[in-house]
Order: C-alpha cells, then structure tokens, then sequence
C-alpha cells in the first residue's frame, strides 16, 4: 500500500519537475515548482525526515516559491526575449542525452549503494546525551557539526550583503523592495491584521519544541518572517532603512553571541564550540534564541529584496 | 468500541477524500475563475473538515486534537481570504479588459 | 585523530576575518575600513603564526571542533599545503587591501557609501572563506566554504554596477552553482558508500568502485566549474575584466584558487589510489588547452583587462599540468612530491603575479581614462611605477630566474624527465613563450614614444602603484624561498648562459607570437618596408587566431558550456573506471 | 523496493531534469527553477542515503538529515542573491539575456584614430 502512495507520489514529482522546465511562461513554472516543495514535503516526512519536511516546506516551497513568484511579475516582459534565444534541435538533443547520462549513471549508484547501509546513528545515539538535547537534529546541528550552523548562519549574512550591494547608488541607506499599499479595511489588510499573531505563536512553538522534538530555530525564523512580510505586503507597516542601526545590530547578533559561546568553550572545557558538562542545553538553547532575530530578519530582507527607494516611508 | 471508532474514521476520511475529488473536478472542468473558486474553497474546505473529523477520533490526546481543529481553521481563515482576493483581481482584470 | 597544541590558530585564521565582516556591518560607514585594515593586521599576525607552529612541529596542525572526534565531529586540518596558501593569501590581501585604500575609503563625515562599505565587507569574507576551505577537513563543511566563496566573490564582480558586469555576475553566479552541487552531489555518493564526510576517514576506506568513480567525476567537473578551467571558462573573461582593479584582483589572485586548491585536496588526499592516470592526464590535457587557447585569444584583446583576464585563463591551466606528473613511478597512484611542490608554487606566483598585473591594468584605466592597448603610448613615461609593476609580474609569469614560476618550471620539468612524460616539457616550454607574448604586445605599446604627453583624466595612488610593484616582486622573488624548506640546487644564477640563453629565447619567441597573432600589427606606426615581405605568414597567424576567437565564443555560449560540463564528467568516470 | 531506494531513483531522474533544464531554458529565471529542482535531487537522494542508514532507534541516521537543513538554507540563500542579481539585471539593461558580448571580428586593425 506505502508502494503504491509512494509511487505515486514521485510520478508526480518527476511531472512536476518536467513541468517546470516545459512550461511556456515562467509563472506557470513557479506554480509547478512551489507545488513540487510542498509534495517533496511529503517525500521527507516518507523518508523519516519531520525536521527536514518542516523545513523544505517553509523554506524550499515557501519562502523561494514567493521570491520566484515576486521576481515572476518583474520579468515578464523579457520572456519573449528569452523565447527568441531558445536553443536549437540538435543542441536540446545533446543536452537530453548528456542530463540523461548522468541520471542513469546516479540511479545506478543508487542500486549499488552498500548494505547494510553505514551510518553515524549509532555514534549519534551514544553521544547525544552529552548534549542534553532529546532532538538528535538539533544535537548534530548545534553540538556535533556546530561549526556547520555557524557557517550557515554566515552564508545568510553574506548573502544579505550581496544583494544590498545591488542597491542603485543614490538609494543605498534606504528601505528594501516596493513600498505596498492596500486598503486597510479591506480583506488582505484583515488578514494581515489577523494572522501574524497566531503564526508568531506557532513560530515560536515550533522554534522551542525543536530541542525536543522535531522543529527549530530555521522552521521557526522562516515562519515569523512570512509573518513580517505579510504585515509588509498588507502596508501595514514599512521595510526599515537598511542603515538602521538597530537593523544592523539584529544581523549580528546571532553569529556574535554563537562565536563568543564558542570561545568561551575554549576557556572551559577547552576547545573552540564545546561546552562546559551539565550547561550544554542552557547554551544551545541561548545560542538558538539569539540566532533567532538574525534568521528572522535575514529571511525577510532576502526576500523583500535590494533597497529601491529612498529612507523615507 | 475501537472497531466503531476505526468505521468512523474510515467513513469521515472517504467523505472528506471525495469532497476533495468533487472540488478537483470543479476546479478543472468549471468555465472561469468565479465559479472554480466556488468549487474548490467550499467542497475543499468541507473535505478538510470531514478528514479532520475522522482523525479527531485517532488521536492520542485532548491536545493533539486541538491542533488538528487550529489547522483546520487556520486554512479555513486563509483560503477564505486568498480566494477573496483572487476573486478581486479577477475581476479587476475583467474590468481592464 | 587527536588535536595538536597549536590547532587553535586553524580557528582564529576562519575567525578573525569573519568577525571582522560582522563588526564591520554592525559599525557602518568608515568604520568598515578601519575595522578591515585592523583585521588585515591581525589576520597576517594569525597566518604568520599558523606557519611558525606548523614550521616547528613538521606535522599537520589538528583541531577537533567542540571536542568531536570524525566521523561524528569535524576536525580542521592544515598541512604544509594549507599553511603555505593561508600565508600567501594573507600577503595578498594585505596588499589588496593597501592598493583598495585609494578607491575605496570613505571621507571623514561623509555618509555611508555602498561600494566601499560592500567591498571591505566582501573582501574579508572571501579571505575568511578561503581560509576556511585551505584548513576544512569535511567535505560538507567544504561545500558551505566554497558556497561562502561564491557569495563573496560574486557582487564583487558587479560593484560598480553597471549592465553588462550584473550580466557577467550573473552567468558567474549561475556557472559557479552548478558546479557546487555537482561537488556536493559527488560528496553525498561518498557519504552512501562510506559513511563519513571526513578527508582522512575517507582516504582510508576509499576503495577503486563505480560509487567512488562517480563521485569523483562529478566533483572534479564541479570544482573545475568554479576554476574556470578551458573548456568551462565560460564566465571568467567578463567578470574578471569588468570589476574593477581592486576586485578584478581578489577574484582572479584568490577566488579561483580555492576550487582549484579543492581539486588537489580531493585528488591528493581524498582519492590518492581511486584517481588514474589518463584521467589526470585528461587534467593536464585540458590545461595544456588552456595554455594555448588562453594565451592566443589574449593575444587577440584590444582592452588590457581582457587580456590580462584571457592570461588568467592561460595561468589556470598551468595548474592542472603537475597531476600526472605527480603519480608515483612505481604504481602507488598520487604522492605529495616534488610536482605537487612545483604546482602549489606556480599557484602562488600566479597569485601574486596576477594581482599586480590587474592591480596595474587598473591603475591605467583610472589614469587614462580607457585601456585600449593600442592607445597607450607613452604610458611608461607618465607612470612609470605602474608600467613596472605590470613588467616584473610579467617576468615572473614567464618563469624568469629567481621568480616563483621559475622554480616551478624546474620542478615540473624534472618530474616530467623523471616520468617520461616529455610531452608536458614541450607544454611547459611553449607556455612560457606565449606569456612572453602578451606581456611583450602589452610592453611594446606602452613604452612607445609619443610627442606629447599621455593626457591624465586622473591622479591615481602613489600607494596603489607600490602595493602592485611589491606584490610582483613578491612572485619575482619567490624562488627564495629555495633558501629555505626547498633544497638550494633548485637556484641559478639568471645570468648564467644557460638562463640567459632560456629566457632571451622565451622573450623572442614571445615577441614573434605577438607580432602574428596581435589584432594590429605590432610595429603598424613604425616605418619600414618588410610589410609586404611579412604578410603571408602574418596572414596565415590571424586566420588562426581569428579561428581560436571564434571557438572560444562558441565554447562560451551556455548550452554548449552546460553540455561539455556533463560530457567531461563522463569522460572523468570513464577514464577512472578504465584501467 | 524499499522506499529509500524508490525515492534515491526518483532523485536521480530529478537531477537529470534539472541539469537538462539549467542547460537549455535561456531566461536566467527558468535556470534559477532548474537549479533548485537539481539541488532538490540532491537532498532527496541525501535524504534516501539517510533513510537506509536508519539504526539505533532513530528512522533515519541523523548526521545526513542535519546536513541537509542546512543545505537547503544555502540553496534559499543561493536563489535570492541570484533573483535580486537578475531583477537588478533587468532594471538596468531592459533586458534578461545570458548571452555575452557581440561575436568577435576577423578585421586587422580595429581603430585608427
């Protein structure tokens, strides 16, 4: 029966897939695409992966789903451009042969993969009650491979400056994205009005059970910056200026305060992202709770974009 | 008793998977945007209310119950305004044209 | 695995600059720079260091991360290879830094400007990366380094903002992903089969099969992607020529080398007895194309930074020639020997050499106001320090006693003797002359006399000019370094008859290279006669070069890019599972 | 066929879609969708390597499917940089293409001036 749904289940993943590349305007193939996260999904939840599902859902299918989506009602003038270039027959032939090639030759490591599979669960189960975590997730991401979430935590910063190093020159210091405007009586504003406070409770429910439980700080972040963004969108509130230095002082902290616990590490059980016996849950969790304004505004500014208006609202 | 409940669950479960496929149906065959939004927010949201139903039954606590009824209204909440606001623009885009 | 005494340096190299970016961001405006030059000091303190302490032990430095051993851990690792680049680029980008001083500061008062603020930030994050990707041992840990990379290096390319650098970037950024998970792809094939991500972990448990193959095609194509190795090139001429000096110089100096220092790292470390022969000489293969290709079309350029970025594209393939090189002799699949030395030397002095020569190249267009190369008469006279500076990083590109690539040369010669291989010594040999080429066309043009002085649309910095000429002495003066871990026979005298004969025969081959294969004939506004007398021939050397244009342009297109990509994957697998 | 099996081939018909999209599709937009479907393929087979490494009470081994977060917050951070460079892009030029400067010429001298 599992055979069955599941089969199901990547038929429609490869059509979507197919449909993403087929499909004549690009917005039709974004709306493939976030259907394709939300069913991928439900792949991870097959695959044992709650965490990931969790994840993919918010961030893969949510959140690159409205930057495509957003990006989609920009462009579409340059889609007959694009269209005009389309390769020719014998190049899309030779590009179907080779992506072909190379799917055969991954399907094949796959039935070859070894078994008994190896795997660092057992490494895993042994160690994790060092780090007084029950969620063997949050202990890989934040104890085992911390070094890992820090990076990642970086990668968004760096991002985040790449694409404020996009700003045309005379808006640099002003406020991310278009200024939106919608009635304030009117639904979306209702909506907008009505929601975030539930979703910034379930943001929070799902960061905080994440050391427990399947959930954490980027399932989390990702939904309190949806929220941030439908208040955005609803013209509820503006994008603050990026020179702001509160703004600047939220971006940092979460790497900030991750570095100075891992050094403190150094003093105290003695290496650098270790913690001290007895006191590793307490600073996870510090660490968790600092990252969370740098995720959340991170994500958000990502999404809404370089700046493209000057400071004032 | 636990075979009743089980009936239940599967009867609810069916019903709401049918409203699902009523609603999949109306949103492929019905003329314009109007009346395909009609089909899917109301059998959609009625099958989502008939699957929760049936699984309220199944589940192990008074609190994983509750979660199941807030995800049920939060989808009533937004599919009822998104379909609002597809609906608008759809006529705006009626009026532009 | 255990940690060695001094492996908290490995951290505070990855830190520092890090924390440098973020206390940047966080201060704003000219603190940026003040917060950047702190960093370049303490940053070159903690590469000196790292060297002292590896120099001293002779071992690897080791730090487990959090106290975790691998499999489960991560573990950091610098060995002489990584303590050798973390100093180079440390040299480098505290003379980056230096050079930048003059584009990129900030008035006292004025508010906070995007380009400076941007370019202090990014520049920190590419060497945090770097430092990053020389001492990771974790492959995941390395596909987040090289992503970092990516991020850092690709706004760069794009500063000023103009059209057509966004496109460049653009492409760049797209090429570059793929390449990443093609790499990460290859990485998670690895975790399947063997159950850990980690460099020394996996060595061990490696063994010749069709998971390790695969993996090894697909990240070897993947980092090649992101070197810019010929045929994949595809985005490198328009990023690299069309950011600015400063940048142009962190990208074709640094960035490159970070893929390239992961192919080593994967092929000496990771799969030292999976990887074969004819696929490294598939390697060496594509290098020698580089050489060719690269140097013909710089040849061809009009405007100097093209040219100087075609010459990179040229200097990349001399990097892939030392892996067949490196194979032991009797069978024991790649060793760290005396080719690896000479490929890790030729990396550096290209480095160094590259980043003076852009730093040049930039210096001239500030001044000039354009770098068309047949317009630059009389440059020489008017700055003088700049024109040197792009001819001694020309000579120690060419390989000319004492400079870096010079004993590079040697080294790889020997090992091409020692191995039979003589016909990497002709590669090696021809690729000298043709670097000879574009430096000479370049030359020839600026010293050219002309009646009234060069008009100047702008001063440029005293301090730019000596931050270029220092690192060009630098890569001249790196066969010095012969005096110390490198046995001292390796050193001649360059006026001994043998050297000088070599070099005079490199710069005259070079010369007549340049005077075929130049857009417009080199001595077009001298007098003379012998014109008619040379044509044919001349004619038949730009029908040649107008062929390599042009197939350079069709290998740059996306989909013929995208589709050799896959294709030299293949043939990567192939080639390993071959024999 | 055990599921993980079922979906590491699945991922890798995903990943072959993706390539063959990032190859041919010409706006940069389409090949930012082609390379988040490919970089999808990869998690899922990621995901299916975790699968079967299920041991020691836990559904699936851990280390793959932490990693995997993470991947996918770099794939996020990846596709933004690249949406606001090709929005930026179109700002500035009007235009979307990928395809680089005008093909070269075979004349000698280019300029006398």
């Amino acid at each position: 029966m599992t055979i069955v749904v599941n089969s199901g289940v990547v038929f429609l993943l490869l059509a979507l897939a197919l449909w993403t590349v087929v499909a004549r305007e690009a917005f039709l193939a974004i709306v493939g695409f976030v259907a394709y996260g939300l069913l991928l999904a439900l792949v991870w939840v097959s695959l044992s992966g709650i965490d990931v599902a969790l994840t993919e859902a918010a961030i893969g299918g949510g959140l690159t789903g409205a930057l495509l989506i957003g990006a989609a009602a920009r462009l579409r003038a340059t889609e007959t451009e694009a269209r005009a270039q389309a390769c020719g027959r014998p190049t899309r032939v030779l590009a179907l042969v080779v992506s072909a090639a190379v799917a055969v030759a991954l399907a094949l490591c796959v039935l070859v993969l070894p078994d008994p599979a190896p795997t660092l669960a057992h490494e895993v189960a042994a160690d994790i009650d060092a780090t007084g975590v029950g969620n063997p997730i949050t202990a890989v991401l934040l104890a085992f491979r911390a070094v890992d979430t820090l990076l990642e935590a970086l990668v968004l910063v760096i991002a985040l400056i790449g694409v404020w190093s996009l700003t045309p020159d005379g808006f640099w210091g002003g406020r991310p994205g278009m200024r939106h405007r919608a009635n304030p009586d009117g639904i979306f504003g209702y909506f907008a009005r009505v929601l975030p406070p539930i979703g910034v409770i379930v943001g929070i429910y799902i960061f905080w059970t994440g050391a427990d439980h399947p959930g954490g700080k980027f399932q989390g972040a990702t939904i309190l910056a949806t929220m941030w963004m439908l208040v955005l969108m609803a013209g509820l509130a503006d994008a603050p200026p990026i020179g702001r230095r509160w703004l600047r002082i939220g971006l940092v902290v979460g790497p900030l305060v991750f570095i100075a616990i891992g050094l403190a590490g150094v003093l105290v059980p003695g290496a650098f992202l270790a913690y001290p016996a007895g006191f590793a849950k307490p600073l996870i969790i510090a660490i968790e709770v600092a990252l969370m304004p740098t995720l959340v505004l991170i994500l958000g500014l990502l999404l809404a974009g370089a700046p493209e208006r000057g400071a004032r609202p | 008793m636990s075979v009743l409940v089980d009936l239940f669950t599967c009867l609810s479960v069916a019903a709401g998977a049918f409203f699902y496929l009523a609603g999949s149906v109306g949103l492929l065959r019905f003329p314009d945007a109007y009346t395909r939004l009609h089909a899917l927010t109301k059998a959609d949201n009625l099958g989502l209310a008939l699957v929760v139903l049936g699984l309220l039954p199944q589940m192990g606590g008074v609190l994983a119950g509750l979660k199941l009824v807030v995800i049920w209204l939060l989808v009533l909440f937004s599919s009822a305004a998104v379909s609002q606001l597809i609906a608008r623009a759809a006529r705006r885009r009626e009026a532009g044209a | 695995m255990t940690a060695t005494p001094d492996g908290l340096l490995l951290v505070l190299a990855v830190l520092v600059p890090f924390l440098g970016m973020l206390f940047g961001l966080v201060l704003g405006g000219r603190h940026a720079e003040r917060v950047a030059q702190l960093t370049l000091v303490l940053g070159l303190g903690v590469a000196l260091a790292t060297a002292g302490a590896q120099q001293r032990s002779g071992n690897p430095l080791v730090y487990l991360l959090g106290g975790w051993a691998p499999p489960l851990g991560i573990a950091l690792r610098a060995d002489g290879l990584s303590v050798v680049m973390m100093l180079a680029v440390a040299v480098i980008i505290f003379g980056i830094g230096v050079y930048a001083h003059g584009d990129y500061s900030t008035a006292p008062g004025a508010p906070e400007a995007r380009a400076p603020f941007t370019f202090w930030l990014l520049l920190l994050a590419v060497w945090g990366s770097l430092n990053l990707v020389f001492v990771g041992g974790d492959l995941f840990t390395l596909y987040v380094a090289l992503e970092l990379l990516t991020f850092a290096a690709v706004p760069l390319v794009c500063l000023d903002g103009r059209g057509e650098t966004l496109r460049a970037a653009l492409r760049y950024l797209l090429f570059a992903l793929s390449g990443s998970v093609l790499y990460l792809l290859g990485a998670v094939l690895l975790y399947g089969a063997y159950g850990t991500l980690d460099i020394t972990l996996l060595a061990g448990h490696l063994r010749p099969e069709p998971l390790a193959w695969t993996a090894a095609a697909l990240m070897t194509v993947g980092l090649l992607a992101k070197t810019a190795l010929f045929p994949l090139h595809i985005w490198l001429p328009p990023a690299h020529a069309g950011a600015p000096a400063a940048a142009s110089a962190v990208l074709s100096a640094l960035v490159i080398k970070g893929s390239w220092f992961l192919v080593v790292r994967v092929w000496f470390d990771v799969m030292p007895n999976v990887v074969t022969l004819p696929a490294a000489q598939l390697l060496a293969g594509m290098g020698a194309t580089a050489i060719v290709a690269g140097s013909v079309v710089a040849l061809r350029q009009e405007r100097l930074k093209l040219l100087v970025a075609y010459s990179t594209i040229a200097q990349i393939g001399y990097l892939f020639l030392m892996f067949p090189l490196a194979f032991d002799a009797g069978g024991g699949g790649l060793v760290h020997g005396a080719a690896l030395t000479g490929g890790l030397l030729q990396a550096l002095s290209h480095a160094t050499a590259k980043a003076g020569m852009f730093m040049a190249a930039g210096l001239v267009y500030a001044a000039v106001g354009h770098d068309r190369i047949v317009d630059l008469a009389g440059v020489a006279r008017a700055m003088p320090v700049t024109v040197l500076a792009f001819g001694v990083s020309g000579l120690a590109l060419m390989g000319v006693v004492p400079s870096g690539a010079y004993l590079a040369k040697k080294l790889l010669l020997d090992a091409a003797a020692d191995s039979g291989q003589w016909w990497w010594t002709v590669v090696l040999q021809v690729g000298a002359a043709f670097t000879a080429g574009y430096v000479v066309l370049v030359l020839v043009h600026v010293l050219r006399r002309r009646p009234e002085p060069v008009p100047l649309v702008a001063r440029v910095s005293r301090l730019g000019e000596f931050a270029a000429l220092g690192l060009a002495v630098c890569s001249l003066a790196l066969a010095f370094s012969a005096l110390g871990p490198l046995p001292d026979t390796l050193i001649t005298n360059p006026l001994a008859p043998a050297e000088l004969g070599t070099t005079l025969l490199v710069c005259l081959g070079g010369a007549l290279l340049a005077m075929g294969l130049a857009r417009r004939s080199l001595f077009a506004s001298a007098p003379g006669g012998n014109a008619a007398r040379e044509r044919p021939l001349r004619r038949a050397a730009v029908a040649a070069g107008v062929a390599f244009e042009q197939g350079d342009a069709l290998v740059r297109r996306w989909p013929a890019a995208g589709i050799m990509l896959l294709t030299l994957a293949a043939l990567f697998a192939w080639l390993l599972a071959a024999p | 066929m055990s599921v993980a099996s079922l979906f590491g081939l699945c991922a890798a018909g995903l990943v072959g879609v993706g390539l063959y999209g990032l190859i041919v599709l010409s706006h940069p937009l389409r090949k930012i969708i082609s390379f988040n479907v490919m970089g999808s393929g990869v998690f899922v087979l990621f995901g299916a390597v975790a699968r079967r490494g299920a041991a020691a009470g836990f559904g699936a081994d851990p280390v793959p499917q932490a990693l995997l977060i993470t991947g996918i917050v770099v794939a996020f951070s990846a596709t933004a940089l690249a949406v606001a460079l090709v929005v930026r892009l179109i700002e500035a030029t009007g235009s979307a293409t990928l395809a680089s400067e005008a093909p070269p010429r075979a004349d000698l001298d280019v300029r006398r001036d």
